[in-house]
């Protein structure tokens, strides 16, 4: 355990120092497609679901697991799809001009 | 490859390619020129992740029937995705909820993989394992039921008012305490399994505790708080998994709801703490007894078609009203008509106008407003005295120009509009009720405030008319 | 060595980006500070070289961890200082306005 | 508490909270008024990691010869306090050789490290392993060499000009093939020993070689160059030894250094490829022989001093003479004497101005100019056309307006001060001679131009005693 809880707390520490730093500069425009976004990214813990499966150590940790990946799974389509689709509505006026 | 580089560096390297990925992908969000580009570095990064685990898992030879395993894995990654796309295909009035129920999801997912971890390592857990796993499950329990709560009130399936009583605070936290409790007895006696669904069960219960007392309106921000939570568990998650890649897609994702939530806390005049704690009061409807009937001044739409007319620079306010009457497409048109005039027409937008961090942004971008006129409110604060026409359009709160003069007014401090500086004010809204803070507007009552009462859409499309009229 | 390496890679690539995102917005007003304040961190290397002597396997890697140690505390020493010099020299002229 | 924590991590923690520290150091940095705070963050994580591996080594029991190993220990750092103190009190103006020689000492603690390293380890070093150590000596040691002969370079013990031969480029990269070709058979056979030498060898001629054809005034470029190499040695020791912290702080010193050479290389106009891998070409002396001797007006101290104060907004542009004369303080008089007159006066900082990215603001900052006067270039360009005198004083290529108009200027698209904009123009310079690039100026040929012939300290000097005396 040791080595690789203190790993994981630099791993930890640095990311979410990005997170403050990336998130802050991120325009308020872009504040509602910046929560779905997150939201589909979140949903990597998919990663962690299939392996669950993948082992089918035991039947409870098989089952868990499918719901599992099913949960996740909607939200990263889910989440994808409609960051997509506002970001499709923002349009600028420049290009618009001749 | 993967033999040669041992199919844990691999796995690593793929991960570490996804986590850079999802980097990007956050950071080239920060403007519109570059967001679309950052969900093609999140999608990549997800297809490589999952592609990668699909594959070592194959090689790991782990898989104990590989083909019936890997069928069931193919399903419900079928299913999941026939459950995900209606989920992105909702109105964008609907994001409000539908972010909440993702939120719901992905705290689920982390629930059941904590739970399945528990039941497979007990009793060989290790101190710090153990108490990793706790805060995963209930943070995750937490979220699970919260996030339901308030997607069911946004989605008014369940009532808006907060449901409120004494000592409520003190079973709250009493409850939080006894799961926490019992994470310290399961981190000392890992074999203690039959405790383990009672600390669950306790999370989820007061995840509904904790947003029963909240109001429909206050909702946005206690999301914003559960993305925190969601981020953070999924983090713990990846301590116990040791997957680097899941500890920071759950930092960037924390820290994310939890700057939202700041920024939100912050515009509408919120202690932080307030947040953090989760302990929102309602604003206490300030002095709304001693209303005394003052006189406002009224127009028509003809007479706001008018004086729009008129105008040379016009700044259009939209506030939740707009969002309610989706009235947006119709401002777009109002948007057009003025701008083949020659009229400057900007639109001003408050940072919590409306009921979710860049709620107008999205509104009006889906009715094509160019957004290249969404002005922040610093941005555009300084132009309201050269202003002929200040248009608002369904917003109230962040036009309040009490926040800046009445300390005694409870949204005293609160960064607003400076629409009284522009050279005439027409609000449009349907009454003289209040917003979202429940207190009134001192803007309404103005020499020159016009009021122009009525639905947002019904008025907005009644001045295109008398525009178009006017014109041909 | 396996995951250890990807553990080193994973806290590289975040703190690599880390810098570049707090470096570029650096004001160019501190370049020569920062050219100094890096060059004193960066000297954390003593640590290497402390355990090294502190391990001391071989006569060899003794006296070369001990010359280790003399180099990069001087950086520390002279990094620090010379930073602090600079930095104290930087003033705004608006306090000095009554 | 190390019991309870078990030293690993322990140790573990110090380092992470050290990381963090030095990470705030960094952001800090970013403008004067939180810049000491910085320093005082990196000073306390360094005395954190420093005195927890002390500790931990007590804990650890590995000292064979406890006493006498914490002995040499601390006889080695009062040693190194006793070498760094002089280094760090050195003058402003040997910033430069300083942070040359300071790279030069980073990167021989990395290479003796790694050296003793592989001795140790030998031969049973992974093939990972041993690539990032050969890496790890390779970047140190062309490093310290590199370091040392650019210190030697600009502090003039070594001769200034850049020595090239014909080939020079192939007999560089044939060394560096030849260094990574011995590493490659390290990798396979750990045991060959008796190349390691060579390799550290062939590195530190490798460094010589590299600056051998850069000219003194290249330096600069070279010197943040050899700082990210050192940052990048520095991280591949965090690999070799599993400590992160090494990592994170080789890491942000490797991206410090990189970003400020690409700075560099874009504000002086050479292409990034050309930084990266080292190949600083001379600036071919363009057309400098067919020169005809153009008129020029110049002027006398006394008339300066007489425009200046007829101003009433004047804008200061020092460069690279303005650091070799030493004339800060004066110029310092020269604005508290325009100052007192009620004259606006602003400095206007070019990115490259002098040898050292923000080379100026250090100076004018040592001489107590207030540093909200420094404007950078892209902040003052704008006020020039309303500028009744621009006062160049020791500065020439960053005032260049052929870079704007002259397609076959060598420095043709590099950013530069609009001077020419102003009202007047005079220039402090000893002659006709041209700046670093090599090039003529045809500001100086202009109708509002005045040259002030001198050296810049004596020439600022007589108009402050002129302005005191027509004050007086
Ligand atoms: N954006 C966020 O993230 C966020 C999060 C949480 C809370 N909030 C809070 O929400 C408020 C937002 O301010 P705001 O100015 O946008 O909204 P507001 O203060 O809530 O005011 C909205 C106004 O719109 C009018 N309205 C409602 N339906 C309408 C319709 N169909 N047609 C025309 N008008 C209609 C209402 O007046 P009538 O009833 O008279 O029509 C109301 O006064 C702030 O107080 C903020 O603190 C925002
Ligand atoms: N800042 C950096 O990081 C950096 C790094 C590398 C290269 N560079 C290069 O350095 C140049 C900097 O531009 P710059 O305008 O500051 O300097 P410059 O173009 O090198 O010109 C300096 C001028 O100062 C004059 N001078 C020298 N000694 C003087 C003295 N004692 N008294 C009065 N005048 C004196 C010289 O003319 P006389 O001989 O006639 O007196 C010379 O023309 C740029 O070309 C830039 O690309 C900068």
């Amino acid at each position: 355990m040791g080595s690789s809880l203190i790993d994981g707390l630099f791993v930890f520490m640095l990311a979410g120092f990005i997170g403050f730093e990336v998130i802050k500069r991120i325009s308020p425009l872009l504040h509602t497609p910046l929560m779905s976004i997150t939201n589909a990214l979140d949903a990597i813990a998919v990663v962690g679901a299939i392996v669950l499966v993948g082992r089918h150590e035991s039947r409870l940790s098989f089952i868990l697991g499918i719901l599992a990946v099913i949960a996740a799974t909607s939200n990263i389509v889910g989440g994808f799809l409609i960051t997509d689709r506002m970001l499709k509505m923002f349009k600028s006026s420049r290009p618009a001009k001749p | 490859m993967i033999e040669f580089l041992g199919s844990q560096n691999f796995i690593g390297i793929i991960y570490l390619v996804a986590s850079a990925l999802f980097i990007l992908a956050l950071k080239w969000m920060n403007r519109p020129a570059t967001a679309r580009r950052g969900i093609f570095a999140g999608e990549t990064g997800m297809v490589l992740a999952i592609g990668g685990t699909l594959l070592q898992l194959g090689v790991d030879g782990k898989l104990q029937h590989l083909a019936i395993d890997y069928t069931w894995v193919f399903i419900a990654l079928g299913i999941g995705t026939a459950v995900g796309i209606p989920l992105g295909l909702v109105q964008m009035t609907a994001v409000p909820q539908r972010t909440a129920l993702s939120h719901a999801f992905g705290a689920f997912c982390v629930t059941l993989v904590g739970t399945a971890e528990f039941y497979l390592r007990t009793p060989n857990v290790r101190p710090f394992m153990m108490s990793v796993l706790c805060c995963e499950v209930i943070l995750g329990g937490l979220t699970v039921t919260g996030s339901l709560m308030a997607a069911g009130k946004l989605q008014e399936v369940l009532p808006q008012r907060p449901i409120t009583y004494k000592g409520q605070n003190v079973v709250n936290l009493g409850l939080l305490a006894v799961a926490i409790g019992i994470a310290g007895y399961l981190v000392h006696n890992p074999g203690a399994t039959h405790l383990y669904p009672v600390m669950v069960g306790i999370a989820l219960l007061f995840g509904v505790m904790l947003v029963i007392p909240i109001g429909g309106a206050d909702m946005p921000t206690v999301i914003s708080l559960l993305n925190s939570y969601a981020g953070l568990s999924a983090a713990a998650m990846g301590f116990v998994l040791g997957n680097k890649l899941l500890i920071v897609a759950g930092a960037l994702d924390g820290s994310s709801g939890f700057i939202l939530s700041v920024i939100m806390s912050k515009a509408m005049n919120r202690s932080f703490t307030n947040v953090v704690f989760g302990a929102f009061g309602q604003v206490a409807p300030a002095a709304a007894g001693a209303q005394e009937a003052r006189p406002v001044k009224s127009a028509s739409p003809e007479e706001a078609a008018g004086i729009l007319a008129a105008a040379s620079k016009v700044v259009i306010v939209p506030g939740y009203g707009m969002a309610v009457a989706q009235a947006q497409h119709k401002v777009r048109e109002l948007y057009d008509s003025l701008t083949k005039r020659g009229i400057d027409v900007q639109f001003a937008i408050h940072p919590v106008a409306g009921r979710m961090p860049g709620h107008m942004n999205v509104l009006l971008a889906e009715a094509d407003v160019p957004y290249d006129h969404l002005k922040e409110m610093d941005d555009i604060n300084g132009d309201f005295p050269q202003t002929d026409v200040s248009l608002i359009i369904g917003a109230n709160d962040v036009t309040n120009p009490a926040a800046k003069t009445d300390k005694s007014s409870p949204i005293y401090g609160m960064p607003v509009l400076d629409v009284e500086r522009s050279h005439t004010v027409m609000v449009i809204k349907r009454s003289m009720n209040p917003g979202f803070a429940g207190i009134d507007n001192p803007l309404y009552y103005m020499d020159q405030t016009l009021m122009l009462f009525g639905d947002a859409k019904a008025f907005v499309s009644n001045i295109v008319k008398e525009l178009s009229n006017s014109h041909g």
